[in-house]
């Protein structure tokens, strides 16, 4: 699934406008396979609706967004190299774990076997609670749900939107291990976090949307 | 000229051409209007059937003309806005589900005061009282959807949607609601306006739908430029312009 | 594509027989409506069986109506509606299959009531084939076209109320097809040429629903 | 006078009330916001 090929995503000139209020504007970046970008700020400066835009998800009020080149608007392909993980996780309640992530991986049309599913169960730690309905879980284990369905879609870029919230301290040693081992894998990474999260300086680039 | 619609598209160009065309839209209107009451009430013969009361369809048809137009116009106008998001027909969407509201409810009124000496009962369920008073409701969903959604664009492009929903069912809703009368009324529509009507009372009616067009276009223009100033009020041209005047 | 749809079908209906008892709600609602007419009108039963066709009818647009929100609503909480538009398969075919979870949730139970109704309000045995054909073609229609205004609606509060002023409307020429047609069967006449307006009602809203309930999630979403 | 031209004159008094008032409230609304923007900008 992954290429050989440098993917770039690049930002020009974004500007976003909820309501009245101006969020943010003049948003420059550029970051290709391999690469991760912070997006930092205060509350309410418009991470979340900065992820969303480069989902696809919303538009910008101005600027513009492109794919290797090409602009994401109407370019179809583009939303199917993207897991996104944001606020609410798009993990099912009634359903349990384990058929989460199997509904999830059909979905996003990759198809790996039970074990396989289970491996990646067993490594956010919900191996026991593989039956278990999704909604009796702690938030933070719901929030590994999640996490693991990111594991399962192989897809090339990463949108994560704080997705450190609600989990204990050795989890996120894990994670960050993951989100380390997905850069090496020529992945992308776009995340937004409140806590210290622990990637390669080298491949990482910040943005800031308070200043 | 596809430059000059892009230009047009922009919210303070808009501003300033539309300005410019309202003292002219006012004049016509109000000509045309005069011209035509007038010529409808004074100088046209009395209907040898209905009496007097016939005079009433030199308001009822253009404002349910109007009815339909405007939807379809806010419908041209949501489908624009859907494709190419340009920040004027949005606004034309949620200005006219109001005004073309108005005609409905216009339509409906005097299409009531007619039947009261025409057929002897305020309401009928005649085909096309029913339709209008559908349209109505469709007209009440946009207006209260747009209404009811916070961020003004997402509003905006949610009432786009639904007219552009509404005016695929129009045609379905009319003929099944044209069939259905047809169906429980099979008399109802002999005493409806007269398909070959004598050009003396015809040409009122001409010169009122004329009218009821241009005045449509008028309070557009005018409901569409308040909309604007409210929308843009944080931008440097809108405060420069209520600076000087 | 197929087992994409069968995918999202099965999840839905998964999801919903957990949650059993919000399962029988609508239907519920449906036999209490109908009830209420011989209770308020008359139950005469040459007046009922007049009045039938439009009793049930209207009862199935009302319990269409009440049923619908829940097509998305857990979606937009849970964040699901995101993951529609990420899929490797195109968003359309994903919301048919949530609309057709939905209705066998929803719209056949109803298929299997109606008889039962119709015993109720008197309607001839004769009609009672049609009747159920009517609800088997009608009631998809109501779904496809709810869903379009649970999606613009989705995530508003006071949706409930605006749904109705939004989709109602919408619902007429369904409602005036369907009960024609019951109509015409209890008269003892044929009733295929109503069935078949129908039928290409079905058609035109299967094709273009998908589309504009696709664009309004996308609007809603933002 | 035929009793019809009540029915007439009802229907062009309610029409006529709609329309000017739909004008007039229009203009007003434009007085309203210059007024309020104008506030915001003294501020």
């Amino acid at each position: 699934m992954r290429t050989e090929e440098v993917s770039v995503l690049r930002a020009h000139d974004l500007k976003c406008v909820k309501g009245s209020t101006e969020l943010f504007s003049n948003i420059h970046f550029q970051i290709e396979s391999g690469e991760a970008l912070v997006v930092e700020g205060s509350n309410g400066s418009g991470k979340t609706s900065l992820l969303r835009i480069l989902c696809g998800f919303n538009y910008p009020a101005e600027g513009e967004i492109s794919w290797c080149g090409k602009t994401i608007d109407g370019h179809e392909d583009y939303q199917q190299q993207i897991s996104y993980i944001g606020h609410a996780s798009g993990v099912k309640l009634d359903l349990t774990v384990l058929e989460n992530l199997v509904f999830a991986q059909r979905l996003v049309g990759s198809d790996r076997d039970e074990t396989e599913i289970k491996d990646i169960i067993r490594s956010v730690g919900l191996f026991k609670q593989r039956n278990v309905l999704t909604r009796k879980l702690s938030a933070g284990q719901k929030r590994r749900v999640a996490l693991a369905r990111l594991q399962l879609e192989e897809r090339k870029l990463w949108v994560l939107d704080e997705p450190l919230t609600a989990l204990d301290k050795e989890f996120v040693t894990d994670f960050e291990n993951v989100l380390k081992k997905h850069l090496e894998d020529d992945g992308m990474l776009v995340v937004t976090t409140h806590r210290e999260l622990l990637l390669p300086d080298s491949l990482t680039k910040k943005i800031n949307l308070s200043a | 000229m596809w430059a000059w619609f892009h230009k047009l598209s922009s919210p303070k160009y808009y501003y300033e051409w539309a300005g410019k065309w309202l003292p002219w839209l006012a004049g016509i209107t109000v000509i045309l209007m005069v011209v035509g009451l007038y010529w409808g009430l004074v100088v046209a013969p009395t209907d040898y059937q209905q009496g007097e009361s016939y005079r009433i369809i030199y308001i009822h048809v253009p404002s349910a003309w109007m009815s339909m137009f405007v939807y379809v116009v806010m419908a041209v106008a949501g489908f624009v806005a859907l494709v190419w998001k340009t920040k004027i027909s949005e606004i034309v969407v949620s200005e006219c589900a109001v005004i073309g509201a108005m005609f409905t409810a216009l339509a409906l009124i005097t299409g009531m005061l007619w039947g009261k000496p025409t057929w002897g009962t305020y309401w009928t369920w005649d085909a096309r009282l029913t339709s209008e008073l559908i349209l109505l409701f469709l007209y009440f969903g946009v207006i209260a959807l747009y209404s009811s959604i916070e961020d003004k664009r997402v509003a905006a492009k949610a009432a786009s949607m639904l007219a552009v929903v509404g005016v695929v069912n129009i045609p379905i809703i009319h003929f099944s609601v044209t069939w259905w009368n047809s169906l429980h009324q099979p008399n109802m529509d002999i005493i409806s306006e007269n398909p070959s009507m004598d050009p003396s009372m015809l040409w009122p009616l001409l010169v009122m739908a004329t009218a009821f067009k241009i005045y449509f276009v008028w309070l557009l223009f005018i409901r569409i430029r308040n909309e604007i100033i409210s929308r843009e009020r944080t931008t440097n041209w809108v405060r420069k312009l209520i600076a000087e005047s | 594509m197929l087992s994409a749809l069968i995918t999202i079908i099965r999840r839905d209906l998964l999801v919903a027989f957990r949650r059993r008892s919000e399962l029988v709600n609508p239907i519920l609602f449906y036999v209490i409506v109908i009830t209420l007419f011989p209770l308020g009108v008359s139950p005469d039963h040459e007046f009922l069986s007049k009045l039938a066709p439009g009793v049930v009818w209207v009862a199935a647009l009302l319990a269409a109506l009440i049923s619908m929100e829940s097509i998305f609503r857990q979606d937009f909480d849970d964040g699901s509606v995101e993951q529609l538009f990420l899929s490797q398969h195109p968003p359309t075919l994903l919301i048919l299959g949530k609309v057709i979870a939905h209705w066998l949730i929803t719209g056949l139970p109803m298929l299997v009531i109606v008889p039962l109704m119709a015993l109720l309000l008197y309607i001839p045995e004769q009609a009672i084939p049609t009747l159920f054909l009517t609800v088997l073609i009608g009631t998809p229609i109501l779904s496809l076209i709810g869903a379009i205004g649970v999606a613009l609606t989705a995530g508003l509060r006071g949706g409930g109320v605006l749904l109705g002023l939004l989709v109602l409307p919408l619902y007429i020429p369904v409602l005036i097809f369907a009960s024609a047609a019951v109509s015409t069967a209890i008269e003892g006449l044929p009733s295929s040429g109503h069935l078949a307006m129908l039928g290409s009602g079905l058609i035109l809203a299967l094709i273009l629903a998908p589309l504009a309930i696709s664009a309004s999630l996308k609007i809603s979403m933002n | 006078m035929d009793g019809k031209w009540m029915f007439v004159w009802g229907s062009y008094g309610v029409a006529f009330v709609a329309m000017v008032f739909s004008v007039v409230f229009a203009s007003r609304r434009k007085k309203k916001l210059a007024r309020e923007i104008e506030e915001s900008l003294e501020e």
